[in-house]
């Protein structure tokens, strides 16, 4: 019981872990491409959620210098900042494979990745 | 599809979009938002165009030519503001050390190196977006030729 | 004893979904499952959401919020700290998205 | 401050920026973009060559990206390892990139090339990065460029098996660098550092308080590392993605990509997790078992294959395991024999698929079965082939030998017999499927009957070089293995 009570003071982490393990259960189940990616997204999302929750304090100010900081409590800028590179990594990626969808469809007519393996297996 | 509501709105709204991106791209050291998001702002109004009108259209607001050179440019000019740093004899990618004028905190020609690095960022950022979603939308009509 | 009924619980509510899926269904929603169940550990075990004593606020932010507008001039700290204090961060995720764009274009052009 | 103090971050910075040049310096001045991508390489090289003897006088040394020093900005580390590693990326690629050039004119089409020499240089770059940085989430980033741009040298051939190949890839190294950065969180999480030295002297109180945290960051870190560096049962993409790229990539990628992978593991290992944290969960075990596991079933599977390239892959599965080998067996002599391996591999791997290469450059033949014979119309390539082989096997006088004498002396001398017999093993499956080859190529009496177009000197001379290199690697490794002590050393 002790452990469900602190699972609900973390809930932002334990978030972030619900939605990396959907994420991958996606990716595993899922034959469709765009799914895939999609999945991938997900887990990236979870990821950065866990990240930034880490710099975050109650009643923490954002971190834009207004005031002396021994007066104000700000939250932790670095985990965001991280993030945002992270952001836009989780971006190009998810950019380029779509495009690589783009061709698979091209070629095969479907996105499906089973159906792939069958075009494929009868030729 | 041909809607002129969605036209006209548009139109209307896209140089809004423009100046708020850049706005938010020159204020990146003083408020949220910075050369990612400001970037991301501008080429979203370039897309809207395009989505908009059709590919034509959009496609002659920036030519690919442009693009590809604003894209190397501003990923060297980041290289660049980071040698310079190097040339005076601080670190790579120095900012204070390498005797940019920080300025006074809260003016908009402030923090040296952010500001330029930030404006290198933003025209990047926004070419990027412009460029990616034009050759994925001329490849999938490639594809659409060949089936 | 609680614990013992929640993990009852839980139980059936997962026997119930089981028993609907196909053999690798089963195989990937355990393994997953799994996953989850040792993550929750550690999150129970990570520190307090939220607390200012937590480890990360270390000396980093401090010295972040309270020297960064005389370090770089920036007030948005971050701003400063993306493109001055982890500058070479930055330049790598420019690259990344460099990169985005050399794959997507040279991917598409030679299809 | 000296020019020479900033060789860490320029050889970076001249990687990226002839990456970011070559797109307008091929649409403008097409002659001049090759030319570049090697001059650039060249001087990457030469400054790595200085940092080594810098190394030597002074011992390891740091550089402040920015000039902050470590918890609140990037630092990059050179020790005798990492430049170790560093030289051995650059020289390597710039040898590849050598036999890219003719190559590439047949397998691409010329609107791409640019983009392939950007890709290319982003490749080297990141890898340069990962060899150099100590900071945890500066590793992401650079892992995230090297996984992109990894994926996309294969997908710029115009073949659809590629196209699925980089896709798989793609996905499974994006799941590997989110595990990653999971880790990283837990670490950061309980530490509040990110530079590799802080998080050590953070982590042993850490494990203390949230023993956990480090359980799953170390599992993820497995996971993540070993999706990359195709560790056994994480190899699943491996085998068409080096098979189906076009050979440079392939070179590229069996010989280096996925080797950079391993010694960011090895770093992992060795100096981030603090020794109590090593000793307390058997990692180096897990490690051990499944890189044994990979090297026989690599062997194994080669051996069925019938498409010479896929073989190739295949046993790259099986030669990254004793890289593996030589980390987890935690033992100073199996770990030089590792990371010679690493080495050696790298050359003769890529030296391989050149061959691989040439063959069906001149021939477009990819079948095992009908390269009988074929020793007499193309006989440096088979030469350099044979040689090739015999080190994989490890026959005296070449590299592999050397690599897996040590491995041997290492297993044996921490008690552990059993991998001196998977050694022995997996270099007996090695000769299995490498000296039918060998043997079809020279021995055959008939007439080799496919049409031969003559092969390019430019293609030769890489091979001749990769040659020399193996041989001498083979014969005179005792500078390499008193360097590779002195560096490993200081993780002990």
């Amino acid at each position: 019981m002790e452990m469900l009570i602190k699972i609900a003071h973390n809930y932002y982490y334990m978030v972030a872990i619900l939605l990396f393990v959907i994420g991958m259960h996606t990716m595993l189940t899922h034959s469709n491409l765009i799914k895939k990616v999609i999945a991938m997204n997900i887990m990236d999302t979870s990821v950065f959620l866990m990240f930034v929750a880490t710099g975050y304090t109650y009643g923490g100010a954002a971190p834009i210098v207004t005031a002396p900081a021994n007066e104000v409590l700000y939250v932790n800028p670095l985990p965001g900042s991280l993030m945002l590179t992270g952001i836009v990594v989780a971006v190009s990626i998810t950019a380029y494979a779509l495009s690589l969808v783009v061709k698979i469809y091209r070629y095969y007519g479907t996105v499906d990745y089973d159906e792939i393996c069958l075009i494929r297996s009868r030729e | 599809m041909e809607d002129q509501i969605v036209r006209i709105t548009s139109r209307l709204v896209t140089p809004f979009i423009q100046v708020y991106g850049i706005y938010v791209i020159l204020h990146g050291h003083l408020s949220p938002g910075g050369g990612f998001s400001g970037g991301a702002i501008f080429g979203a109004s370039l897309v809207l165009v395009a989505l908009s009108f059709n590919l034509e259209v959009g496609a002659k607001q920036i030519s690919h030519t442009t693009a590809s050179v604003l894209e190397s440019g501003g990923a060297l000019g980041f290289v660049v503001t980071g040698l310079v740093g190097v040339a005076v004899g601080a670190n790579f990618l120095a900012n204070r050390g390498a005797g940019f004028p920080l300025g006074e905190a809260g003016e908009l020609f402030s923090a040296g190196a952010i500001f330029i690095i930030t404006a290198f960022l933003g025209v990047k950022v926004a070419s990027t977006i412009v460029t990616l979603f034009y050759n994925i939308i001329e490849g999938e009509e490639k594809s659409g030729d060949a089936h | 004893m609680e614990d013992i009924l929640f993990i009852i619980i839980a139980a059936i509510f997962a026997m119930r979904y089981l028993l609907r899926l196909q053999a690798r269904g089963v195989f990937t929603i355990l393994l997953v499952g799994l996953i989850g169940f040792f993550f929750s550990f550690t999150v129970a075990e990570m520190p307090p959401f939220g607390d200012p004593t937590n480890p990360v606020f270390n000396e980093i932010p401090a010295r972040y919020m309270e020297q960064g507008i005389t370090d770089t001039g920036a007030v948005n700290i971050v701003s400063s700290v993306i493109i001055d204090y982890r500058a070479f961060d930055t330049l790598g995720e420019a690259t990344v998205l460099f990169v985005a764009i050399a794959a997507v274009i040279a991917t598409l052009k030679s299809h | 401050m000296e020019l020479t103090n900033h060789f860490p971050a320029l050889i970076l910075a001249i990687l990226l920026g002839i990456s970011f040049l070559s797109p307008i310096l091929y649409r403008w001045a097409r002659k001049a973009s090759a030319p570049a991508l090697i001059a650039s390489l060249f001087l990457a090289l030469v400054m790595a060559v200085y940092l080594l003897v810098q190394v030597l006088q002074v011992g390891e040394f740091t550089y402040y990206m920015g000039g902050w020093p470590p918890p609140w900005g990037i630092e990059f580390k050179v020790n005798l390892l990492r430049v170790y590693m560093l030289l051995i990326v650059l020289a390597v690629s710039l040898w590849i990139m050598v036999y890219a050039l003719k190559d590439l004119e047949h397998e691409l089409k010329t609107e791409v090339m640019g983009w392939y020499y950007t890709l290319y240089a982003l490749v080297v770059g990141s890898m340069a990065g990962m060899a150099l940085t100590n900071d945890l989430f500066n590793l992401f980033v650079l892992m995230e460029i090297c996984a992109i741009s990894a994926c996309a040298i294969i997908s710029i051939k115009e073949d659809r098996a590629c196209l699925e190949a980089s896709f798989k890839y793609l996905i499974l190294s994006a799941m590997g660098t989110g595990c990653f950065l999971l880790g990283v969180a837990m670490i950061y999480m309980v530490t509040g550092q990110m530079n590799y030295d802080l998080v050590n002297a953070a982590l042993p109180e850490a494990v203390e308080l949230y023993p956990n945290n480090m359980f799953a960051a170390a599992a993820l870190f497995i996971v993540a590392f070993g999706t990359k560096a195709a560790l056994f049962p994480l190899h699943v993409w491996l085998p068409d993605a080096h098979a189906s790229a076009p050979s440079p990539s392939s070179a590229m990628l069996s010989g280096l990509v996925i080797k950079i992978y391993a010694f960011a593991l090895f770093i992992m290992f060795y100096q981030l997790f603090p020794r109590s944290l090593l000793e307390s969960i058997p990692l180096n075990e897990i490690v051990l078992w499944l890189s044994s596991m990979g090297i026989m079933f690599g062997s194994i599977f080669a051996m069925v294959q019938v498409d010479l390239k896929k073989m190739l892959a295949y046993s790259s599965i099986g030669q990254i395991g004793y890289v593996f080998l030589g980390i987890g067996l935690d033992d100073i002599i199996a770990m030089t024999g590792g990371f010679y391996h690493l080495l050696v591999h790298a050359i003769m791997k890529s030296m391989l698929f050149m061959c691989a290469g040439i063959i069906i450059y001149t021939t477009g033949i990819r079948q095992i079965k009908q390269l009988g014979g074929i020793g007499q119309v193309l006989p440096i390539t088979m030469i350099a082939f044979t040689i090739g082989s015999a080190s994989m096997i490890g026959i005296p006088g070449t590299g592999g030998l050397i690599s897996k004498w040590y491995l041997a002396l290492g297993a044996l001398e921490i008690g552990r017999p059993i991998f001196v017999v998977i050694i022995l093993a997996s270099s007996l499956l090695n000769a299995v499927y490498y000296m039918p080859i060998i043997v079809n190529a020279f021995m055959q009496q008939e007439q080799f009957q496919h049409q031969v177009k003559p092969v390019p000197r430019k293609m030769l001379i890489p091979l001749i070089v990769g040659m020399a290199a193996i041989i001498f690697f083979g014969v005179f490794s005792r500078p390499a293995i008193v360097l590779l002590d002195e560096a490993l050393a200081l993780f002990f």
